[in-house]
């Protein structure tokens, strides 16, 4: 193994993480518009996944090869449910 | 025999990690397939929120927390290999083992709950979706707390291989990020 | 650090190389051309079924009603007559055993396996034991699908798409355990893609020889590639969708059963999203093969080396945006259907440029006509015809009215039968002396292939004039029409040409086992080719090659070319510069 | 030309499909020619005979770019000469006072005339089974819909297809030019009784269609079904009724 590459501070991250967990919950509770609220709980959770990717799986790290085995399901995910959307959402 | 038996890699990365990550790929397919399915059910049916609001957002929180605690100390098992510290790798790979342990039995408990307040899978779409989707990440948890503890025993007899960590820890982590999004698709909105 | 690794798997296998038991050997083999060997005659075992219940289905559509000779065996309550369930069934394993546990095993399972490690110059597979585990997953999911047929009930008769809620209800087939099993077989049989397919790709990722770049790969090794990475992102999405069914049957959830909130075009489209990916993972390989046999055989380089790997690479990402041309009338947003007319359109373009660069290979060629060419040529033609018939279900106001017609069935078996069996075919016939080290009997091959292509078009051609008649797919009995019944004597001619097929693969298999019996014995290079698995003896040894690797100085077609006075030049051939 | 080929077409949209069709027959058909002769030529002009070398080229990048531009030009204007009859059939709908609801069910079609009233749902609807009867030369509305599993309407000389699915009503039309009798046919796998599920739509010339309706949709006893079974029933028509009882509810609009 590599041992000269630097290492994040595991313990910080999990600090950064357990706070941000808090305010997502914390948020579903703001009295905003319910889009609004929604928007902001997936936006603190893809932090929350972004710290885990980058830091924990040391994505950071990583060759751009992996970066790309990453980023193509999520994209093709993305597509599929904006795919679904005109029939399934929007047909009532 | 020995020497030219080497077939010299072209890329720098270990074919091990390669393949895991092209199985996390994979495996975001098949959960995206199911969270695609629920965001779009929800968006195109009303009422789910009422049936989210029987769902126990604490219990939920105090598992994030647990599996977000296991993911720091199994990134930490993974520090101690790298430093060489047999006996925090054991150490730490005992707790994430534990952590997930932990985790499924709070699912446990909370899926006995809501079976108990009348709320099964066939109760309705949002149910059989909420089911399913938790269902299937606890399978991943599983097979991650049974890879763990292999890692676990193979590490009391002195692990030779020890980027099998690094890779185990790829997917802990993935299983993780897994119900971060979940968390909120489920509890949350 | 990481050459010590993957050193420690060629080592470590090596190990074993002494003293296997049989097991080890020929069953729980880690041997990449044995799991290759196991997964070709696991393909071609599946053939037989498949293509037994294809007859079924032609004699029903020529000969209504009477009784099909020597099904009075298996019918006997019918006397060997077909009944619409049984139709139903006959059609819908037809389709799923071909494209499951044919043409994937071949194509994918059996020269992905026996090519990449080979033309790669690696030793073996990055994972040898997952690899081993992935044929033992697919075999058992086989066997799963297989016993569909004795369940009660009979096996699935939803159509080999399932569309819901058709194949949620189970009242509405009378289908029981055999749909479950259908939709098990199915998730199996993706675990064992899955593990096949983060082989294939980390092996190419990483197991390449010295020399080795990606663009000197054999254009069947990036095929092979870009197959993988389609099923190991296509499948996941068949796997959740056919769990969502399975639990709809089996444990009463509603997702697509709209009388209870359920939503039945959930399932098309997460089917098709797996589904045209599919459609490309099928063909593919085949597109791979044939670009490896046209150049040995015409003795000059590939046209346009970059253009193909490029056009698959494009192929591969468009598919995943076509998927809703399968969908234009079954009540999808018309809005959508505007989308995806655009794409399907563009997707026809990769596949010209393909077309024309093998025309570009055949130009100024050196041609001999050995059977593995004429299946390759037999491929180029009819995908060709395939390919041309797709173009008018992209423009979307004539797929209206062609849609679920045998217009759309013509177009698929050109694809899947003319393109990928063909291609098949000639992969086997080419590489059969380098995977069982003998010759295969060359008259055998030439009376197989005219036989099968002239049998082929006889079949699948009058399915074009039939379907634009307005002959619906999946229909029983086309005499219950009066607007087809005009048009009756086509199917009798299409029966009595798939007949003709059917059974000119008795010579096939005839040639195939005589000669793994008692072929002629193969030299290393039967064919003078240039790609690096003519290296090794045929059939290869245990780790391919000798004491030394190869390493590889040039692309993988460098057929007559100025630098030496024969006619190929083989990638790991060093020429010291004298004449430029 | 290809009159033996497509069926005969009676309504109006079909003359845009059908030019489509065979405008993308003539393109494909040249294709195929051209590409067949030149395959045949190379396989026989390049033969392997004694003496000669293959040429020896990688490529040539302006042909590729030639063959590369030239099918995408052609595919071009298709996708814009198919988009707007796409629009026009799918996603528009003529002005008309004529609407049926069409309900499918293993293995029949339910045809609804809102009777006097001009309303569904009310007492006056009646409902034949497996018989339409439509106008000439006034565009038909039709809601389409499934009470069990999806079927298709498929009207072959109509060059019209609509899937009908459970739990969605999905509106479509079309108008039809020339009185006859027409088999409509269902044209997705809709369980064993899926070969032989049929309709027959009439289309009456103006004063005809009067005469039926005055005869049909105004009295006061529905004729459901009465006599709408065509003479030629097969024997799989008769399946249906052997069938277990399929679940009829619908789902109600969400």
């Amino acid at each position: 193994m590599t041992t000269e590459r630097a290492r994040p501070n595991y313990v910080a991250v999990w600090v950064w993480l357990v706070v941000l967990m808090i305010a997502g919950v914390l948020a579903s509770y703001l009295p905003f518009a319910k889009s609004a609220v929604i928007f902001l709980v997936f936006v603190i959770a893809a932090m929350k996944a972004l710290l885990v990717a980058l830091y924990y799986m040391h994505l950071k790290f990583e060759s751009r090869l992996i970066y790309a085995m990453a980023i193509v399901p999520v994209v093709l995910v993305i597509g599929l449910t904006f795919l679904l959307f005109p029939d399934l959402v929007f047909h009532h | 025999m020995e020497t030219t038996a080497a077939t010299r890699a072209v890329t720098h990365i270990l074919p091990g990690k390669v393949g895991v990550w092209w199985f996390l790929a994979s495996e975001v397919m098949l959960f995206g397939g199911l969270i695609g399915s629920f965001i779009v059910s929800r968006l195109g049916s009303s009422g789910w929120s009422g049936e989210a609001a029987h769902l126990s957002v604490p219990v939920a929180a105090i598992n994030t927390l647990v599996l977000l605690t296991s993911s720091m100390t199994m990134v930490m098992a993974f520090g101690a290999v790298e430093k060489g510290d047999p006996r925090g790798l054991r150490t730490y790979l005992f707790l994430t083992v534990l952590l997930g342990l932990t985790f499924l039995g709070i699912k446990a408990y909370e899926y006995s709950s809501e079976v108990a307040a009348g709320f099964t899978p066939v109760t309705g779409l949002f149910w059989s979706f909420y089911y399913t989707m938790t269902g299937l990440h606890a399978l991943h948890v599983l097979a991650g707390i049974i890879t763990n503890l292999a890692l676990f025993v193979m590490a009391r007899r002195g692990l030779r291989n020890q980027h099998r960590v690094e890779l185990a820890g790829l997917y802990w982590h993935f299983v993780d990020i897994v119900w971060i999004f979940l968390f909120p698709l489920l509890y949350l909105t | 650090m990481s050459a010590t690794t993957v050193h420690g798997h060629a080592a470590h296998a090596e190990h074993e190389h002494h003293d296997l038991g049989f097991i080890r050997t020929y069953v729980f083999s880690t041997d990449h051309k044995m799991i290759a060997k196991q997964f070709l005659f696991m393909g071609l075992f599946m053939l037989i079924i498949g293509g037994a219940l294809a007859l079924v289905v032609r004699w029903q559509l020529a000969w209504p009603e009477t009784p099909v000779p020597g099904l009075g065996m298996i019918l006997t309550e019918t006397g060997g007559v077909i009944e619409p369930s049984h139709y139903n069934m006959a059609f819908t394993m037809h389709a799923t055993i071909m494209i499951f546990f044919v043409v994937m095993p071949i194509l994918a399972g059996a020269f992905g396996n026996f090519l990449i490690p080979l033309q790669i110059g690696a030793r073996d597979m990055a994972f040898p034991t997952l690899n081993m585990l992935s044929f033992w997953t697919t075999f058992p999911a086989a066997l799963i699908m297989i016993a569909g047929f004795f369940v009660p009930g009979g096996h699935a008769a939803a159509g080999w798409t399932s569309y819901t809620p058709l194949s949620s209800v189970a009242q509405y087939t009378g289908v029981n355990w055999g749909q479950n099993l259908w939709c098990i077989s199915l998730f199996v049989m993706g675990v064992g893609s899955m593990m096949g397919s983060i082989n294939y790709i980390t092996t190419i990722i990483n197991m390449r020889a010295p020399g080795m770049s990606l663009f000197r790969m054999p254009l069947a090794l990036w095929s092979l590639f870009i197959t993988a990475i389609l099923l190991l992102l296509a499948l996941p999405v068949l796997t959740s969708a056919a769990a969502m069914l399975l639990f709809d049957r089996t444990l009463g959830t509603n997702w697509f059963n709209p009388s209870q909130g359920g939503e039945p075009l959930l399932w098309q489209h997460l089917f098709w999203y797996f589904g045209h990916p599919e459609v490309y993972i099928l063909i593919l390989p085949a597109m791979g093969i044939a670009s490896e046999i046209l150049p040995v055989f015409c003795r000059k380089p590939i046209f346009g080396y970059h253009a193909m790997a490029f056009s698959m690479i494009g192929i591969a990402f468009l598919s995943w945006i076509v998927y809703g041309h399968h969908m234009f009338v079954s009540g999808m947003n018309p809005m959508l259907g505007l989308t995806f007319t655009i794409t399907t359109m563009i997707i026809a373009v990769p596949s010209a440029i393909k077309t024309f660069n093998w025309l570009g290979t055949l130009w100024g060629g050196r041609i001999t006509f050995p059977p593995p060419m004429l299946f390759a040529l037999g491929f180029v033609s009819m995908f060709v015809i395939g390919g041309l018939s797709g173009i008018f279900m992209a423009s979307t106001p004539v797929d209206i009215y062609i849609q679920d017609t045998y217009f759309i069935v013509a177009h698929i078996h050109y694809v899947v039968f003319g393109g990928s069996i063909m291609g098949a075919f000639a992969a086997i016939y080419f590489w059969f002396p380098k995977m069982f080290g003998r010759m295969t009997n060359n008259a055998l091959g030439h009376v197989h292939f005219w036989l099968t292509i002239v049998a082929f078009n006889v079949t699948f051609f009058p399915m074009h004039i039939i379907g634009v008649g307005g002959q619906m797919r999946r229909i029983y009995n086309p005499m219950q029409y009066e607007f087809l019944q005009h048009q009756q004597h086509w199917n009798v001619i299409m029966t009595v040409g798939a007949l003709v097929l059917g059974f000119s693969q008795i010579l096939f298999a005839i040639n195939f086992l005589m000669s793994i019996a008692s072929g002629k014995k193969a030299p290393a290079n039967p064919w003078n080719a240039n790609t690096l698995e003519w290296l090794a003896e045929s059939p290869p040894p245990h780790l391919n090659w000798g004491p030394r690797i190869p390493t590889v100085y040039r692309g993988p077609y460098e057929y007559s070319s100025p630098e030496g006075p024969e006619d190929w030049l083989p990638q790991d051939r060093l020429v010291v510069a004298s004449s430029s | 030309m290809l009159n033996w080929w497509l069926p005969e077409n009676v309504a109006t949209f079909g003359d845009e499909i059908d030019w489509l069709f065979h405008l993308i027959y003539w393109i494909t058909g040249i294709t195929f020619v051209l590409v067949a002769v030149t395959f045949l030529a190379f396989l026989f002009l390049y033969r392997d005979r004694p003496g000669r070398r293959a040429r020896y080229t990688h490529g040539s990048t302006p042909l590729e770019i030639a063959w590369t531009v030239t099918p995408t030009l052609i595919l071009v204007v298709l996708t814009f000469l198919s988009l707007p009859a796409w629009s026009r059939i799918k996603m528009s709908m003529p002005q008309t006072d004529f609407v049926v609801q069409v309900r499918a069910k293993q293995f029949n079609w339910e045809f609804t005339y809102p009777g006097a009233d001009g309303k569904f749902g009310t007492p006056d609807d009646k409902t034949f089974l497996d018989e339409m009867h439509v106008p000439t030369g006034k565009p038909v509305r039709i809601n389409l819909g499934a009470r069990d599993v999806i079927h298709s309407f498929f009207v072959p000389q109509f060059r019209f297809k609509q899937d009908a699915v459970p739990g969605r009503e999905i509106a479509a039309w079309f108008e039809v030019r020339k009185p006859g009798k027409y088999e409509a046919p269902c044209a997705e796998l809709c369980g064993f009784g899926h070969s032989g599920m049929k309709a027959w739509v009439f289309a009456h010339a103006g004063a005809d269609y009067d005469t039926w309706a005055a005869e049909n949709l105004k009295g006061e006893a529905a004729p459901a079904a009465a006599g709408a079974k065509p003479a030629d029933a097969t024997p799989a028509d008769a399946k249906p009724a052997d069938a277990k009882p399929v679940k009829t509810e619908e789902k109600a609009k969400r």
